[in-house]
């Protein structure tokens, strides 16, 4: 009797569920939050997974600061109502059914290759240590670490050109 | 768990995703979407890496590693990205007060 | 003169009006009017006394070819610029420079009144119109032939459209270089037959080509019928047959001395050159020579007719050219190359005669060519009157005038084609007679019915006009005295001896000669009765004569202008118009500038593609994803 | 060394006349650059007549394979003459014309001439298209800054014409390019492909259009009325006396000898659309009152002619040397012809340019009378317009009787029927042209026409040389029957499909 | 690896300069120099010259084909800040930071060119992109740079996303991210390589505009202050198109036959829409947008037709199409009146500028004689060679053709109509105008000598 399966499932559906929740919230707010229950789930995956270092991750960096950067922005707009107009009807039919086609279509292309036997492994394995992510991210990912940092650089002027309140005198300067 | 189910899990998660982007109009929610497109992802690559170390841990105990390690970078750009869009979103309702982007039409044709 | 060998002097023959040709052409600025007439009239004079000299001194037996140099030698086809000398050349050649003489002295006392520059330039394209004729008559090859060919029509229409400031002159040589035209082109193509088959367009080659000599023939019978069709078409253009031959009488636009060139001495007579220089090809298709001949009777009938009912002097003039160039081709079609040859030289002397003296009368009335408003010039031109009443009689072909020798050969030898042919050719010779006595008689007879102040200025024209009118008045007279059938006079016939190098005596069935008087008689006597009927017709004539339906037709030549016209001419002309103002644009264009217009369209209605909608362009996207993987993996494989 | 100074003396001297600081200068310095040209075409001629003088080859772009390669077959000199001498008539005939920024003219005008040249003389596939559009890019400018009211609108659609043929031209070689084993674009790689009738007969057509856009043939002639009409003159002379030339030379050798199946089978279409071109625009020259749409058509005409007796010269001999020296015939009329028309064409642009710019009309309906008031121009012009429609003893007769002879012997059913059909042209090609000398001429004159028309020197001279290589031509065919005769025969044999018979 | 370092320096030093504050002119000498710096350490790293070896074989590879493109980029980079830095003031107070951020996308260049790891590619992606989101909105009281930076944050990010999804497929089909053909080839799965390969190559058609993935590129060009257009539409199209080419001729060499059908495909819808749309523009800016669509169906022939002579091409194309577009917004920008009718009758009173537009224009085009020309002549070489190669190559000269008639009708503007009278014509200074004539000058050398750029490419 293994336990795993069930929490595989569970997982699952509440990610799927919280995912179209998110999507077909009217309300920006409930929106962040089904999202947040989403990566909820999904990190419940990456425990199953044992990559435990993602897994915390995910909860801190994404659930955590992103998403309340997001409801920090919301809540400043003042979008917290349902406020917004819909679409056209029939725009809206057309992307939810190109979205249902792609899923239908990469679903059906790739079910019968022979990645069903694979597995993938559940519960063990060290690679998800923190231990063993980092002693390889300074060794052969120190590069693109190194990088990162540049892309860090580059969004942090980026967001201090678009965040600075342009002044008649700075222009003039 | 058989591979399957996880990549059609994200596949799943990354289309409502992009569902999301197609059929909604607040910039937010479709940065949002965007979002979870990526951590649909994110899991899948976390779902290979552990299929390609169970699949030659006799030969290489490392493999896999990569993937994940790609996760952690993603999340990284994705926290850059979410700055700088961010930035981009507050921008444009301070000058329309609206992230409406049905709005967004004065460039056209 | 002992530098001087034969070459040379055949040579001087062409030179000579070309040099005056080119002398006049460019120094008609510069050159007094004297000085003209001397140099164009002098350049004749020894161009003709060359002709003389070479017809003399004619080396017996084979034809004397002078190659000047190579005109167009590729691979296998050799066309030589040679000059083919013998019987023939040089009969036609003395006629030629002969007349040609006579008519530019005449022309330089009628064209006296032109400006120096202009008279210049008339002389300059009479001696290149001479010029032209020499190379046709004397090229050893179709193609010099048709050097000359073409030649002769630049002139004629240079010359037709002389006086440029009337647009229907112009008109006028227009027609008469185009009709031209259509039958060179068939000319041309027989050319081209002849080098497809034979790879040689040399006169002297065409009995190997036929096989008479040598191996066997290279020509099929088909071949020598197409050529010879294709020859006389081109024949038709030039010498004015059916259906080619309206050019010639709107060709009177011209002045007068240069219709007594064209009609007399050369331009029309080349198609019967032609024929009868390939006369070998001709006979060896019989078939083509019956169509000559039916063409040349029609023509003969047709324009006889027409002639009757003209009332501008020059116009029943070049009618009866038209007539009398159907007479000649009746001869080539019945195979009576000589006959047909004979008479282009009697003809050319009456026919020269009756142009120049017409020239006179129009002279002497200021320009008024209506016989209806003339008469009675008997008393005050009385050398044009003589000299014209010759013409008539030789036209008319009354014993011993030159015009019945020739005129009894070719009737004889319609006889001989066919008794059908016999009598429509005696009935037209006697419209001939009746249509050239109401001329004569309109003119000359009865009382004056012009102008007063045109009565006052009557007047005989100069000695340098008349001069020519007398001499071609004796010739007229004398010159059928080369040719008196055997019956008459036996070894009578000199010409057809002299001839014969190049026109074989032809060893037909004979008629006895009790036909023969007994012919001979009949056209006469006929002929002399026709011109009495005219004589008491016209001797009394006051005003308009009595119109039917027939007589409309007549005065309206057959209505094959209009004809022409509606057939042709106007079709073409819609046609023309429809592609320019239509078709070109609309339909050629329009498809090229449609292209430029779908391509705007386009641009205009797949720019609305671009809504400006991010959601829009996220869904193209995603659309576009769809529909190539879907392809892709369902698809494809 | 001749082959590169004729196409490096009119790129430099076009160089430095457009940026010479002193307009006065500049008419006098390209006339001399055109002269020396001539010269140099003339001392190749004759004292430089080896085939070294006339080759010269480089390494270009190495990567590619395309060399620098000028070969001057006798094709070659024969066009690279025409060039020269269209050049220098085109700055003698406007000696007198004042233009807005002379310069950059006559500079542009040296440029086109050097890619006409190129064109002639190349010898490998890339270099030849680089002369193409290196002659049309010049011709654009020229006719676009100093042309008529409708330029811009007009030169646009010639460029995009025939830029569209030549860029379907540049696939056609490209792939022939990716076949030749060591990735050569020499022509003698091309020649060696002996490809396959299967790719032939569509190979033929990407070449095809671009040739026949330029020539032009019909039905792809709309570009060249309009054109002809709002280009300034000297342009036109270059155009209709040279350029269109580039299509039949371009034809000759890079069509028939490569792809000469493909022609064959095509052959029949062909003619007919050369011989329905005659018909169809000696048509509509009839009813046309403009003086340079009418010569343009009548170009059209011309030129279809020559097209037709080209494409007649391909098929089988079966070795048989009759064949082999009825097509030599015909080639050699196409040659003589190639000249002969460029000469009168540019003759008639000559006196075309004269008689607008003098009574400020082109049309026929607004001239007449000129006979009496400009006598030496009716000289002149019926002299050149009679030539142009080939009469004896003028220089385009000898090559269209030898033409004719071509599309006699055109191994094609319809032979008979285009022959006729092209024949009927020579009809109506008398038709418009008497029509035009008539409602030139003749007639009573206008207020426009009554002071009649002076020639400068200059004017006199080009139109001198026109009338005395008219003549020249006409009179002794043979000199240029010479020239040619030895590569004709190479030619005709190098394009008998017969070896394919036997594989 | 010097031209990251240097950047990388660059770019924080730029940052810096901002807060010191010293005077524009300065910071725009410093910026030029640094530019011109990292061309020369480039083409010091051609001869040999190496400041610093990164040493990671596994993610980053410079050779030949990066370095020369690398050079073409930082030189084109070096002429665009010389015509072109002076304009970016006029954008925004933020004037080093400008700076900064092009310093930061050359970084990301050298990540796209010499990626060996997809990683690396997605880094340098994201690099390049993230800066440009910046950029295109710097403009920040203009609504329309606000919108245009919007639409290509939200489409960036989308296509990110899907790159990603790509990249775990490849991923999950070979287990390594290694970019390199050999590795984990045995016994994959490859309905999931494929469509791996399929979204990236969707996502990389998006970064190089190709449809029908170029919507976001006309409203983007347009609505991006000119300068930065400037910028996108060459460096960073080039690039981008650069790395895709990379990626694909390293990558999935072997699975040809299943994506090279796709790419002509997109090429020719590409041409299609890029240059018919092309024709009704009436704002010469949005022209060279659909311009720049159109160029890029072009540069797709070079992956259609993948091989020797399409790298070839994809050297000659970068830089021809770099040196010209770069001189044309060079020009606009300090143009009065964006639509076509602004040129009228430039050619009368500024007849250099004029001239050198011709070259550019002419070379955009594909007329010999020009770069231009050869760059096109070499994709259809390409092409042609392809399966349906003949049917492609065939409708793209047809649409070259129709480029002709756009790309002529600011010739026809310029040269053959008079100007109108409210415009007037900027006073381009002769340093300008002689940048300008340096930009011609190579792009006519370049279009007779190619062999000059293109043997860098070997030895």
């Amino acid at each position: 009797m293994n336990i795993t399966p069930y929490i595989f499932w569970f997982l699952s559906v509440m990610a799927l569920f919280s995912a179209l929740m998110m999507v077909t919230s009217r309300n920006p707010v409930y929106s962040v939050l089904w999202l947040i229950s989403t990566f909820f789930a999904i990190s419940g995956h990456y425990i199953l997974l044992n990559a435990q270092f993602l897994a915390a991750v995910n909860i801190i960096v994404y659930a955590g600061a992103i998403m309340v950067l997001f409801l920090f922005v919301i809540m400043l707009m003042n979008l917290n109502r349902e406020t917004e107009p819909q679409k056209n009807r029939w725009l809206k039919l057309i992307g939810a059914l190109a979205g249902g086609c792609l899923l239908l279509v990469m679903v059906a292309a790739l079910k019968d290759a022979e990645l069903r036997s694979q597995q993938a492994m559940v519960g063990t394995g060290s690679i998800g240590l923190i231990k063993v992510l980092g002693k390889e991210l300074f060794t052969r990912y120190v590069v693109p670490f190194e990088i990162s940092s540049l892309l860090f650089l580059s969004a942090m002027v980026g967001a201090a050109v678009i965040g600075k309140k342009e002044t008649p005198e700075t222009l003039k300067s | 768990m058989p591979i399957n189910y996880y990549l059609f899990l994200s596949l799943a998660l990354f289309s409502i995703g992009m569902v999301g982007v197609l059929t909604r109009r607040n910039a937010i929610i479709i940065f949002m979407c965007i979002e979870l497109m990526l951590n649909a992802v994110n899991l899948l690559l976390v779902a290979f890496s552990k299929m390609h170390h169970l699949k030659n841990l006799a030969i290489n105990p490392m493999i896999g590693v990569d993937g994940q390690l790609f996760v952690f970078f993603i999340m990284v750009v994705a926290a850059a990205e979410v700055s700088v869009g961010l930035a981009i979103i507050v921008m444009m309702y301070r000058n329309v007060h609206s992230v409406d982007i049905q709005f967004l039409n004065r460039l056209k044709h | 003169m002992a530098m001087l060998s034969f070459p040379h002097i055949a040579y001087l023959i062409p030179l000579l009006p070309l040099l005056g040709f080119l002398i006049n052409g460019l120094g008609r600025n510069h050159l007094s009017h004297r000085a003209i007439a001397w140099i164009c009239s002098g350049v004749m004079a020894l161009a003709f006394a060359a002709s003389g000299w070479v017809f003399w001194n004619l080396p017996a037996g084979a034809p004397t070819i002078l190659t000047a140099f190579d005109f167009i030698r590729v691979g296998v086809l050799n066309i030589p610029f040679a000059f083919q000398l013998d019987a023939l050349s040089a009969l036609f050649l003395l006629i030629i420079t002969g007349i040609g003489f006579l008519i530019h002295v005449y022309s330089s006392a009628y064209m006296h009144e032109e400006s120096a520059s202009q008279y210049g330039r008339y002389f300059a394209y009479l001696n290149l119109f001479v010029f032209s004729m020499l190379l046709l008559v004397m090229g050893a090859n179709f193609v010099i032939l048709f050097i000359g060919w073409e030649g002769v029509g630049l002139c004629s229409y240079l010359l037709i459209g002389f006086w440029f400031r009337n647009p229907a002159y112009a008109q006028a040589a227009n027609k008469a270089f185009v009709m031209n035209r259509v039958g060179d082109l068939a000319f041309l193509i027989a050319i081209f037959w002849l080098i497809a088959r034979t790879g040689s367009v040399n006169f002297i080659d065409l009995p190997m080509a036929l096989g008479t000599v040598g191996q066997s023939a290279k020509l099929s019978a088909m071949d020598i019928t197409g050529i010879t069709i294709l020859l006389f078409i081109g024949a038709t253009g030039k010498s004015a047959q059916i259906p080619l031959y309206t050019w010639l009488p709107d060709a009177m636009a011209g002045p007068t001395p240069v219709s007594a060139l064209i009609h007399a001495a050369t331009m029309v007579t080349a198609g019967i050159y032609m024929i009868a220089r390939s006369n070998l090809l001709y006979t060896a298709a019989p078939l083509v020579l019956t169509i000559v001949a039916v063409i040349g009777l029609a023509t003969a009938l047709l324009a006889a007719t027409i002639a009757l009912r003209q009332n501008d002097i020059k116009k029943v003039l070049a009618y009866s050219t038209v007539s009398q160039l159907g007479f000649m081709f009746l001869a080539l079609g019945s195979g009576a190359y000589v006959a047909a040859v004979f008479h282009v030289m009697t003809h050319a002397f009456f026919k020269a005669l009756l142009f120049l003296g017409s020239g006179s009368v129009i002279h002497a009335l200021g320009g008024e060519q209506d016989i209806r408003k003339m008469g009675g010039l008997k008393k005050s031109l009385p050398i044009t009157y003589w000299t014209f009443l010759i013409g008539c009689l030789a036209i008319a072909g009354i014993f011993p005038f030159s015009g019945f020798f020739s005129k009894d050969a070719i009737l004889l030898s319609a006889f001989l084609k066919s008794p059908v042919f016999y009598a429509i050719a005696l009935f037209t010779a006697l419209l001939t007679a009746f249509y050239m006595f109401r001329l004569f008689i309109l003119t000359f007879g009865g009382s004056f019915r012009g102008m007063e102040e045109q009565r006052h200025h009557l007047h005989e024209s100069p000695l340098a006009m008349t001069l020519p009118l007398m001499l071609l008045a004796v010739l007229s007279v004398v010159v059928g005295w080369i040719g008196i059938p055997e019956v008459l006079m036996h070894g009578g016939d000199r010409l057809a001896e002299f001839l014969s190098a190049v026109i074989p005596v032809a060893s037909g069935h004979e008629v006895s000669h009790a036909t023969e008087y007994m012919l001979m008689g009949l056209s006469s006597g006929l002929v002399l009765l026709s011109i009495y009927v005219a004589w008491s017709r016209y001797k009394q004539y006051r005003s308009e004569e009595s119109e039917s339906s027939l007589t409309r037709f007549l005065d309206n030549k057959w209505y094959v202008d209009e004809a022409y016209q509606a057939a042709i001419v106007q079709p073409l002309h819609r046609l023309a118009g429809w592609i320019r103002s239509f078709f070109e644009p609309r339909i050629l264009d329009g498809a090229v500038q449609g292209v430029g217009r779908v391509v705007r369209y386009l641009s205009q209605q797949i720019r609305f593609l671009q809504s400006g909608q991010t959601g829009n362009y996220a869904l193209w996207m995603v659309i576009g994803i769809v529909l190539i993987l879907s392809i892709q993996f369902f698809i494809r494989k | 060394m001749i082959a590169l100074l004729l196409v490096l003396l009119p790129l430099i001297g076009g160089g430095l006349v457009f940026f010479l600081p002193r307009p006065a200068a500049v008419r006098p310095l390209s006339l001399l650059m055109a002269l020396s040209t001539l010269c140099a075409v003339v001392l190749g001629l004759t004292l430089y007549a080896g085939i070294d003088s006339w080759s010269f080859d480089a390494e270009w772009i190495q990567p590619l394979g395309a060399r620098f390669t000028l070969k001057g077959d006798v094709l070659g000199k024969w066009m690279s003459m025409l060039a020269a001498l269209g050049s220098v008539l085109s700055v003698l005939g406007s000696w007198n014309t004042d233009r807005k920024k002379p310069q950059r003219f006559y500079g542009l005008l040296l440029w086109m001439q050097a890619g006409m040249t190129i064109v002639f003389l190349s010898a490998d596939a890339f270099l030849f298209y680089f002369g193409w559009e290196l002659a049309l890019i010049p011709a654009y400018f020229l006719s676009s800054i100093w042309g008529g009211e409708r330029r811009i609108a007009v030169t646009i659609k010639f460029f995009l014409y025939t830029f569209v043929g030549s860029v379907l031209m540049l696939i056609g070689l490209i792939y022939l390019h990716g076949l030749t084993p060591d990735g050569s674009f020499q022509w003698q790689a091309f020649r060696n492909l002996e490809l396959e009738e299967s790719k032939q007969v569509w190979l033929f057509w990407l070449f095809f259009l671009a040739f026949a856009i330029k020539v032009p043939l019909f039905p792809f002639h709309t570009w060249q009325p309009d054109t002809y009409e709002q280009v300034p003159t000297p342009v036109t002379l270059l155009l209709s006396g040279v350029m269109v030339k580039m299509g039949v030379v371009a034809m000759i050798r890079w069509l028939l000898p490569i792809l000469d199946i493909g022609v064959f089978i095509w052959s029949d279409v062909l003619i007919c659309l050369a011989v329905v071109g005659i018909l169809y625009a000696s048509l509509i020259a009839i009813r046309q009152d403009d003086l340079k749409r009418l010569i343009a058509y009548s170009s059209i005409a011309h030129m279809g002619l020559t097209v037709a007796a080209l494409f007649s010269l391909t098929g089988f001999s079966n070795n048989s040397n009759v064949v082999l020296q009825y097509h030599l015939i015909g080639f050699q009329g196409v040659m003589l012809q190639l000249f002969s028309h460029g000469v009168n064409i540019m003759g008639m642009w000559l006196l075309a340019d004269r008689i607008e710019s003098r009574f400020g009309t082109r049309k026929l309906s607004e001239l007449g009378g000129l006979a009496r008031t400009a006598p030496t121009l009716t000289i002149f012009f019926v002299v050149i317009a009679l030539a142009n429609i080939a009469l004896p003893l003028t220089n385009a007769f000898p090559g269209e009787f030898l033409q004719f002879n071509a599309i006699f012997h055109a191994q094609s059913p319809y032979r008979i029927v285009f022959l006729i059909g092209s024949g009927l042209g020579v009809i109506l090609s008398a038709i418009y042209t008497l029509n035009m000398i008539r409602r030139i001429f003749y007639g009573e004159t206008n207020s426009a026409t009554e002071n009649g028309l002076r020639f400068s020197i200059a004017e006199a001279l080009a139109l001198s040389v026109v009338v005395g290589l008219i003549l020249l031509f006409g009179i002794y065919p043979q000199a240029a029957l010479d020239f040619t005769n030895e590569y004709a025969w190479e030619y005709v044999k190098s394009i008998d499909i017969t070896r394919f018979l036997t594989k | 690896m010097n031209l990251l370092l240097l950047a990388a320096f660059w770019g924080v030093l730029m940052m810096f300069l901002s807060v010191l504050g010293i005077s524009r002119s300065r910071i725009r000498l410093v910026a030029q120099w640094g530019m011109g710096l990292l061309f020369l350490s480039t083409a010091a790293e051609m001869q040999g010259f190496v400041l610093y070896d990164l040493n990671a074989p596994e993610m980053l590879r410079v050779d030949r084909y990066a370095l020369v493109l690398l050079a073409i980029l930082s030189g084109c980079g070096f002429l665009y800040f010389l015509l072109s830095a002076t304009d970016m003031a006029k954008v925004g107070s933020d004037y080093s930071e400008y700076f900064a951020l092009i310093f930061f996308v050359f970084c990301g260049f050298v990540l796209v060119l010499s990626f060996t790891s997809l990683l690396m590619l997605f880094l340098g992606i994201e690099i390049v992109t993230i800066p440009l989101y910046i950029l295109t909105g710097a403009d920040k009281r203009n609504l329309k740079s606000n919108e245009a930076s919007l639409k290509y944050f939200l489409l960036g990010a989308f296509s990110t996303g899907l790159m990603l999804m790509g990249i775990t497929m490849v991923y999950g089909a070979r287990g390594s991210f290694s970019s390199m053909e050999l590795v984990g080839a045995s016994g994959i799965p490859t309905q999931l390589l494929l469509g791996g390969l399929f979204l990236m190559l969707f996502s990389m058609a998006f970064k190089v505009s190709v449809a029908p993935f170029h919507f976001w590129t006309p409203d983007v060009y347009d609505g991006a202050p000119t300068v930065f257009t400037s910028f996108m539409a060459t460096l960073v199209k080039v690039a981008a198109f650069a790395g895709f080419f990379r990626l694909f001729d390293h990558a999935f060499t072997s699975l040809t036959p299943a994506w090279q059908v796709w790419a002509g495909v997109l090429s020719v819808c590409t041409l299609m829409i890029g240059n018919i749309t092309a024709v009704f523009q009436q704002s010469v800016k949005r022209l060279l947008a659909y311009s720049s669509i159109a160029q890029a169906g072009f540069m797709m022939l070079g992956i259609y037709g993948l091989g020797g002579v399409a790298k070839e091409g994809m050297v000659l194309y970068a830089a021809s199409y770099s040196l010209a577009t770069i001189g044309i917004f060079a020009v606009l920008t300090r143009m009065q009146d964006y639509t076509l009718e602004g040129f009228n009758g430039l050619a009368k009173e500024r007849p250099w500028v004029a001239a050198s537009l011709t070259i550019f224009l002419l070379s955009l085009a594909g007329i010999p004689l020009t770069a231009g020309f050869l760059a096109k002549f070499y994709m259809l070489q390409a092409a042609v060679e392809a399966k349906y190669g003949l049917a492609v190559v065939i409708v793209s000269v047809l649409m070259a053709a129709v480029s002709v008639y756009y790309y002529f009708r600011i010739l026809q503007a310029m040269y053959f109509r008079e100007r109108s009278e409210e415009v007037s014509f900027p006073v381009f200074s002769s340093g300008f105008v002689r940048v300008l004539m340096l930009l011609a000058a190579l792009i006519l050398v370049m279009g007779v000598q190619p062999g000059w750029l293109l043997r860098y490419l070997y030895f």
